[in-house]
């Protein structure tokens, strides 16, 4: 066996790597939560008629969920109409 | 107003779903490859797979939760549980709900894979070959509007990572050490044929 | 010098005995029941297959398991290379087996008996079949027989199960270990034919049989099977196969799995099984196989290990990989002369495949390597770089 | 007496994958092949939670968690 193989060696690899897996699942998440509002915010810009301000901040502000949110609610007004004109339009 | 809120909100999580699942099959191909690094340790890799397969359920309720109740759509409870049965996009919605239910197969048959055995396990596995496809379709179909150049980009990266894994996967043989030495000894003292 | 007791009566050399002359030589067949498990339990017979197992404990077991639908398997494999015991039993007295296997189907309440036959004993299988067709229409409706492959883990009981359950004779995990869960899921009962010979004899004695079937082989002037008393000095049976044909470097004692003993120590072992355990040593499946001191022990032990690797069924890692290995290690030594490192990687290697198959098999061929190390420790310490004799 | 429970292989399922002795090395070890040489004796109350991690991890099921018992000696 070589040294790095003792089982003390081996165990702290084994904490090492729970951690980082909890670290990344956590960070898998986040990026999951922000990325609901980010691409749900791209759709919006995307869509016609969408004004561009709004989601140009919410891009660029979107650190965390609310902002993503927030940010979509903006262009509501311009946009839920269009939503129904993407609904009805791609019938 | 919060309609265009769900109508948004369905679009990110759906997109984010797909980026979730085609992480989890690249995942599970990586573990089937036994990839390993020091500071990568095989059990990281599994341990991921499954904790983002369950975190793609989370996200792909929310994308089909907020669908339904989206009254634009006007989609139902139904066309979210039964295929081809919406009479929006109906056949590009029916195979989103084609994969979420076979998703929905694969994972509650992996949380139970110790009272069905490994065989039906495994074998129930090979339905995610099924289910990815469908779930790109899906996004290929239900997502072709003003946006699409994003879902497309956001696509063809999931398309080339999970293909670039299969591909991989089947180019190189078993990763059992003894799957060649054991099939030849099996063979060797199998008789089965009628006697 | 013997009085035999499974091989009394024709000379065996004339093959299958019919069932008139075996009914009117050892008289009708008796009834099998409690009564002869507690009479085997109380004659301490042991199984004559290699694991000497006491076979009324056995039965016992699976009477207990059985539900009145047990199996039992006559196991004829005869895998192991230099035995002929099992074939030279099942060509010339294969009634005597039949009886031991119906009686211990009546005893252990089964309603199947399989005769395991080795695919290659093509005399043995030519004689059960056709004293088959002499027994009653209810025994041979009981009865059927099957092929086994000519390999060593063949005759492994839960890969008779395996072969008649599913065609594929290999080993499976055990627990379940086939007596309590075997062919079909039923309590199954494995036994060596030999041993079902000696249960047809004390059946009808109501004595202990003692006699044990031995093969002597190797480097004696006429090789071939025995059958002596319980307690005769090895000695003795290397005189009855015509005596050592050259001097004697070593006697492996018990077949394969079995272990080295020193001639000087060899000639006075009594073949009793029970005598042998308390020795350490095992009467195994009672084949006894002079080395010759011409012959380089390093190399026999050499060639026999790559057989036994070659052996494994390769389902179980450590046994595949461990014992080409050691196999290894040994032809190294054997062809290159002896390597300090290749010494301690045998024991370490050893230690490691030691109880980690599904089988017995590594366990055997582990027994089979310490024995030989610490008998051939010189030879192994020493061993001079030389092409290897053909083992 | 609490409940003790061992770790059990099943060798002929096990094809080497390593990970239960990633995540238990305190019991368990990779052999010079790969395979798992695991402690034996009950395991300890502070490792379960790690022990039922390693049987839930394996890819093959290969290995499991049963009740500590002593062995018999089993007829071949």
């Amino acid at each position: 066996m070589e040294p790095k193989d003792t089982p003390h060696a081996r165990v702290r690899a084994r904490d090492a790597g729970m951690r980082l897996l909890t670290r990344l699942t956590t960070g898998a998440a986040v990026s999951a939560v922000i990325g609901v509002g980010l691409f749900g915010a791209v759709s919006a810009y995307t869509i016609p008629g969408t004004a561009t301000t709004s989601t140009i901040t919410s891009s660029s502000s979107s650190t965390s969920t609310s902002a993503g949110l927030q940010s979509s609610t903006t262009p509501v007004t311009s946009s839920s109409s269009s939503g129904v004109a993407v609904s009805g339009g791609s019938r | 107003m919060n309609n265009s809120v769900l109508w948004y909100t369905t679009r990110g999580a759906g997109a984010v779903s797909l980026v979730l699942l085609s992480a989890v099959v690249v995942l599970g191909i990586l573990s089937v490859l036994r990839v390993q690094t020091t500071g990568w340790p095989r059990f990281l890799t599994v341990g991921l797979h499954r904790n983002l397969a369950l975190m793609t359920l989370v996200f792909l309720t929310l994308h089909i939760v907020t669908a339904v109740v989206d009254p634009f759509t006007h989609l139902g409870w139904l066309a979210a549980v039964v295929p081809f049965s919406s009479y929006y996009r109906t056949f590009w919605l029916g195979l989103g709900t084609i994969a979420f239910e076979l998703l929905l197969a694969i994972v509650l048959t992996s949380l139970v894979r110790g009272f069905i055995g490994q065989a039906a396990w495994r074998l129930l596995h090979w339905l995610t070959y099924a289910a990815w496809p469908f779930a790109v379709l899906h996004g290929v179909g239900t997502g072709t509007d003003a946006w699409s150049a994003w879902l497309f980009t956001l696509q063809a990266f999931c398309v080339i990572a999970v293909l670039a894994a299969i591909g991989y996967r089947f180019m190189t043989g078993s990763r059992d050490p003894l799957a060649d030495a054991r099939s030849s000894f099996q063979g060797a003292v199998d008789r089965r044929e009628p006697r | 010098m013997s009085a035999p007791q499974l091989l009394a009566g024709p000379d065996p050399s004339r093959g299958s005995e019919r069932r008139a002359e075996h009914v009117a030589r050892l008289g009708p067949l008796p009834k099998g029941g409690h009564a002869l498990i507690e009479l085997l339990v109380r004659t301490g017979l042991t199984g004559r297959g290699g694991a000497g197992f006491p076979v009324g404990l056995k039965w016992r077991a699976v009477t207990t398991a059985s539900h009145g639908s047990a199996v039992v398997i006559a196991n004829g494999a005869e895998g192991e290379p230099h035995s002929r015991k099992d074939r030279l039993l099942m060509t010339s007295r294969p009634h005597l087996i039949l009886d031991g296997a119906m009686l211990a189907a009546a005893s252990v309440h089964a309603k199947q008996v399989v005769l395991y036959i080795g695919e290659e004993h093509h005399a043995a299988m030519r004689s059960m079949s056709g004293a088959l067709t002499e027994r009653t229409e209810h025994e041979r409706r009981m009865v059927r027989i099957v092929a086994a492959p000519p390999r060593y883990v063949a005759g492994d009981s839960s890969a008779t199960v395996h072969l008649v359950d599913a065609g594929i004779a290999t080993p499976t995990t055990t627990p379940p270990s086939p007596r309590d869960r075997g062919v079909g899921g039923a309590a199954t009962l494995v036994q060596n034919v030999e041993t079902l010979a000696h249960v047809a004899v004390i059946a009808r004695t109501g004595i202990a049989t003692d006699t044990v079937l031995i093969t002597v082989a190797g480097g004696v002037r006429a090789p071939g099977v025995f059958e002596v008393n319980v307690g005769t000095p090895l000695g003795d049976a290397v005189q009855l196969a015509g005596g050592a044909s050259e001097p004697v470097r070593a006697v492996l004692v018990g077949g394969y799995f079995g272990q080295w003993v020193e001639p000087a120590e060899a000639w006075s072992l009594p073949l009793d099984p029970h005598a042998l355990r308390a020795r350490g040593l095992s009467l195994g499946c009672g084949v006894i196989g002079l080395v010759p001191a011409s012959h380089c022990a390093v190399c026999e032990v050499a060639g026999i290990m790559r057989y036994l690797a070659s052996e494994s069924s390769a389902q179980c890692g450590p046994c595949f990989f461990g014992l080409r290995a050691l196999a290894d290690a040994c032809t190294r030594i054997a062809e290159r002369g002896t390597d300090p490192g290749d010494l301690q990687r045998l024991q370490r290697w050893s230690a490691e495949v030691q109880g980690r198959g599904a089988c017995k098999h590594p366990d055997g061929v582990v027994m089979f390597l310490q024995s030989a190390m610490k008998t051939f420790g010189d030879d192994f310490a020493h061993h001079p770089a030389h092409i290897r004799r053909s083992a | 007496m609490t409940k003790q429970f061992e770790l059990a292989v099943d060798r002929i399922k096990c094809d080497g994958r390593g990970l239960c002795a990633e995540i238990l090395p305190e019991r368990i070890r990779l052999d010079s092949w790969g395979y798992p040489i695991v402690a034996p004796g009950p395991i300890p109350e502070h490792l379960m939670g790690l022990a039922a991690r390693a049987v839930d991890d394996c890819p093959v099921l290969a290995i499991a968690l049963r009740r500590a018992q002593v062995q018999k000696q089993r007829p071949k």
